[in-house]
């Protein structure tokens, strides 16, 4: 059984920033040193409502990105969704404002020691840490492609910056707004086919991830997935957020998607089983 | 100051402090060891476990709800072989005062689970938690039964012998609670641990069904602590010499002191650490400071205080 | 749109929106008139009455609880005589549909209640509270006990004739909720109102004794929501040809329907009122909002939808 | 029985000023012309904690005083002590916010038709609607004099406008970090033994007005007194703010504090039953 990520703390961070980039709010955290801990892949978990808020359980996000500056310090950025009560209570945080959270939370993508063809795919604000994991795989020599999907262009989230850091990078809508109609799981099989791809890094909609794995399944093509399960803790101490997951004996386990994901190997996460419970032969 | 004695009891186990965590709302105690040393709360309270690995229920297995949540975890686990293997050892290295908390589909299986517990070192109580709603036993919950409830603690009670107290955990879910606590203290319970979750239910307005994997789930946090202090109050007013270990819904440390007036000699914190990691020892904290402010001169004067006539 | 059909049924009663008051929680009307016509609603159900005038419970009466409250009013009212005479003409000259409900100490005085109402121009149908814990009856609940509870209801029959739909409120309070459905429906009653206040307690710290005059108190409001949706959803799978006016924690649109959906036919408004005047109307408009962008023909056709399967 | 007030509206209101004046909050709201509704010793009912609280009640504060002005239309003032999560929340709305309300609530102070002498006897904020009604009485011709007391200083609300109202202002402490040390109570045997005074109006804790009450009690000095029960609607559905009543014919009632309050006749209310429930001899 795996642990808590060992650099997972708990304290006030500052917005520094919050602004409206297409459908998302773009959230810069001041929280110092604690970059350091932080790894592509990681995910924050945020108190939301404040005090005598009716919400009890924190908000999970992904790290988009961190940064250390001379006048801010240590920052993180995080690329929100205003869905529910939750997410719409953080993206009007203003600036100075201070919020609670826990980070760096979760498993990490992994980064290969030799140059390698990356992919990285990411659906609607799945595209978020996408572009700091780029960065990474950049520095250490790797071709880095990409691709982003979303329903609609306001949901394309691909910063200026962040373009800098991919070989490629193409935007699929499926309604055609931006980018070229139709969905990112289309063009993955012909790079695929053409063996032109070592490493598929993905996080987005759970219909996504799966849809990869099924187009890597039977190809040596590893899949890196980062799953998006409901948590109740964010800390592995609930057992709400599982997912069924093969080890390498063939044994399938429910696990925890926040300290054993959220990236897993989508090889081994039993997507067909997902919401339902494996024959009991444990 | 320094010298409030904050220490309590349940049977003859011994505490430094009140403050636990509440079964499965810590899983075994290492993650939240990440966040404070679990030696200097009351105890760890570990995840009913039962006697052979279990998946567990599909997800969804949570909800959040005003004030409060649903889960359905359906006691996953690793069954008790390996629970006692890797995570036991682990708690009594870190010095932490451990309560085990078993599960069993049968009277048969809560025996033999008791029978387990009992030859582990390091083993402050052993919770029996007869009263998860979730359970795939054909709906029926052993707490709701008087007759079922006591035949399990019986089980029990006949395995453990004297060696370790037993804390009988109750639903909240039935029609009089003093009756199923008594039965159970007859039975032989040296306390009573009040209360599990209560069954609830959300309709998820995409899918127009029931959001949960298991369709019900227990609801536990803040939105159920006036009928976690109404059980305590009710119990220990029926039994004042039974000790009661309280929980539901404490998230700070007048919460906690809100469940010992009325009759708690400890108090478990469940759902607050999935918000805020530090709960267990911050409310510790604050309970201690309030006990203070209230001239409580130990922890135990403060027990059952809001029985006592206003005159007193 | 326009000629979406809102209305239902409860037993032969029909209402031309499925949303109304929850007794005690709008007194007679009078007062929520102020802020809307109470003919746009489906109907008022009026505060429980007695047969005697009562004074209620001593003050303080009320405690907020997180996303809830408690209240312990004890049944205060001016009697079923004062009560016919002043309030019920007014209603009806309101041109609102009014549901009666009635409280007892004993069988007889539910009948001799019924024997009054039965009479009154103007009366959808008669709400039967057999639920309410704060009763001074030695504590005891009708609702709680299976016998009782018929017998209630059996007399209530027996002097109503078939004239006015008998709803039978319950109580969540209770180990098998479906048990007591099935035994009152079968003493008579026409539908069911589910669910009354959770029993519950606080305790105030400055006074360390439990807050309430009445000690304890029934809880309402969102945080029993899910104990709502769960009752409901239980009993519409055990009796689905039953009529349930659904209620507890109920402040939106979305949480009508998730009632609805779970299997009520008319859901009312308690507690939300108190924070919003025009909450019942509010409520009203966004559940037939819902209903529409959902896709819903008529309100009846989304009663009990969460029970099909997923593929119907 | 009792009628709602036929003034009451449910609205939302900007908040216009939120200063601090000793303990308290002096808050002013747009109100536009629900002002020409409110009467001295009406109250209004707010929600607080916004979306997404877990407080579903609504709290009640008295009208401290309305004004029309060209600039703001109508405005309504009031001095709110933080004490709990919701009455804090309201003191830390900035202006610009919008609050929802519903007001004018209750019945008002009754307004003697030709001149008497007046005692305006306030606690702690309850001094808060005596400024409003002492310039009501001013304007009758009524001599108007008030006596204000707290624990200490820095609970006494005494505005320097308000002062102009009145013909003489003593403040009593019981620290006597302010005015003189003691109690309101101290000096109104005098005053009434004196003869010099026909009526008192009183706001301030339940124990004061009781004080009072007590030494009215076969005087012919009339006593209106608002009181504070808890309330949970402010509106006359819930019936938990009761107060045991007699009426004139010697019965008993429990009368809603929110609609046959919150000004009662100090005479009529059951002080040694408030708590209690009465003989059952209905
Ligand atoms: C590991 C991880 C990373 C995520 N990264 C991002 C991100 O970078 N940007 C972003 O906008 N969102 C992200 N999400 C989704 C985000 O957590 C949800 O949108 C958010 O929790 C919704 O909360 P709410 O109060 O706005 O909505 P509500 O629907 O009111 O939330 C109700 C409950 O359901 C849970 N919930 C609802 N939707 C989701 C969801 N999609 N995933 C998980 N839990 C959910 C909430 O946590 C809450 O407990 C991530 C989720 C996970 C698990
Ligand atoms: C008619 C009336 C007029 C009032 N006028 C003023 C005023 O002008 N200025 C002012 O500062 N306060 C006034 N109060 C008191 C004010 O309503 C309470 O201080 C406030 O409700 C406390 O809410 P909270 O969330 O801060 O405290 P909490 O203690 O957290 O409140 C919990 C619950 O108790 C109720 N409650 C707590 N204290 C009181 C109280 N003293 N009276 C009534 N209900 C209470 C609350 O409404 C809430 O429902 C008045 C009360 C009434 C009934
Ligand atoms: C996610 C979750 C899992 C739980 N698992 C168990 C369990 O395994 N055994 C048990 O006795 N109680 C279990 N409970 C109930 C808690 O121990 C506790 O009784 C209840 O949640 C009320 O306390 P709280 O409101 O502080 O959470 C669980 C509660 C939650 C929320
Ligand atoms: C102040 C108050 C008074 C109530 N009085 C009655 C009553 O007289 N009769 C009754 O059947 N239910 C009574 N109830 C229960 C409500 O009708 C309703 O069943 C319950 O509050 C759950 O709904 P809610 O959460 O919408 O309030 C009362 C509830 C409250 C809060
Ligand atoms: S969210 Fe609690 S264990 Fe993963
Ligand atoms: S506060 Fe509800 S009746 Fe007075």
């Amino acid at each position: 059984m795996s642990q808590i990520n060992r650099g997972a703390a708990h304290l006030n961070a500052t917005v520094l920033a919050n602004k409206r980039v297409g459908q998302y709010h773009q959230i810069v955290l001041g929280i110092g040193d604690l970059v350091k801990s932080c790894r592509p892949g990681n995910f924050v978990a945020i108190k939301v409502g404040g005090e005598s808020s009716r919400m009890i359980l924190r908000r999970a996000f992904a790290i988009s990105r961190v940064a250390e500056s001379a006048s801010f310090g240590g920052t993180m950025e995080l690329i929100v969704a205003p869905h529910g009560s939750g997410s719409k209570w953080l993206c009007s945080q203003s600036e100075g404002s201070e919020v609670d959270i826990v980070a760096p939370l979760g498993t990490a993508f992994g980064i290969p020691t030799s140059p390698v063809n990356a992919l990285l795919v990411g659906g609607g604000y799945g595209s978020a840490p996408l572009f700091g994991l780029a960065e990474v795989l950049k520095a250490r020599g790797c071709k880095v492609d990409m691709l982003l999907g979303a329903s609609t262009g306001a949901k394309i989230y691909a910063p200026m910056e962040g373009k800098r850091a991919v070989n490629s990078l193409k935007i699929f809508t499926e309604d055609g707004s931006m980018g070229e109609l139709g969905r990112v799981t289309e063009p993955i099989k012909v790079l695929i086919d053409q063996k032109s791809v070592d490493v598929i890094y993905s996080c987005g909609p759970m219909g996504m991830l799966r849809a990869i794995s099924e187009l890597t399944d039977d190809t040596d093509v590893v899949h890196q997935c980062a799953v998006e399960e409901a948590m109740a803790c964010g800390i592995g101490i609930c057992m709400t957020c599982v997912l069924p997951v093969k080890d390498d004996s063939g044994a399938i386990s429910m696990l925890r998607s926040c300290i054993d994901g959220p990236v897993m190997d989508g090889s081994q996460v039993q997507w067909h089983l997902v919401g339902q419970v494996p024959e009991a032969n444990l | 100051m320094s010298n409030f004695d904050f220490s309590t009891t349940l049977g003859n186990a011994f505490f430094n402090t009140p403050v636990f965590t509440a079964s499965g709302c810590a899983s075994s105690g290492k993650e939240l060891a990440q966040f404070f040393p679990l030696k200097d709360i009351g105890a760890v309270v570990t995840k009913s476990v039962m006697n052979k690995p279990r998946y567990g229920r599909p997800t969804p297995r949570m909800a959040e709800t005003p004030s409060g949540m649903l889960n359905s975890i359906g006691l996953q686990g690793p069954g008790i072989e390996a629970f006692l293997a890797k995570d036991i050892p682990w708690l009594v290295e870190q010095n932490s005062r451990v309560i085990i908390s078993i599960a069993g589909e049968t009277v048969e299986e809560y025996a033999t689970l008791a029978r387990k517990v009992r030859s582990v070192p390091g083993i402050s109580a052993i919770e029996v938690n007869i009263s998860c709603p979730n359970v795939e036993n054909r709906g029926l919950v052993f707490a709701c039964d008087p007759d079922s409830s006591r035949r399990v603690i019986d089980g029990v009670r006949k395995t453990i012998g004297g060696e370790i107290p037993i804390i009988a955990k109750l639903s909240p879910d039935v029609t009089n609670l003093p009756s199923i606590a008594q039965g159970v203290v007859e039975s032989g319970a040296d306390a009573l641990a009040l209360i599990n979750t209560v069954l609830g239910m959300v309709i998820n307005l995409e899918t127009m069904r029931p959001h949960l994997g298991g369709k019900t789930g227990g609801l536990s946090g803040p939105a159920i602590k006036p009928v976690a202090v109404r059980a305590i109050y009710q119990v220990h007013a029926a039994m004042p010499d039974v000790p009661i270990l309280g929980m539901g819904g404490v998230s700070s440390g007048r919460d906690a002191l809100e469940l010992i007036l009325a009759g708690a000699s400890g108090v478990s914190v469940g759902t607050a650490s999935f918000g805020n990691p530090h709960a267990v020892i911050e409310i510790q904290r604050e309970l201690r400071e309030l006990l203070i402010a209230k001239g409580f001169p130990t922890l135990k004067s403060a027990i059952g205080y809001a029985h006592r006539e206003a005159s007193e």
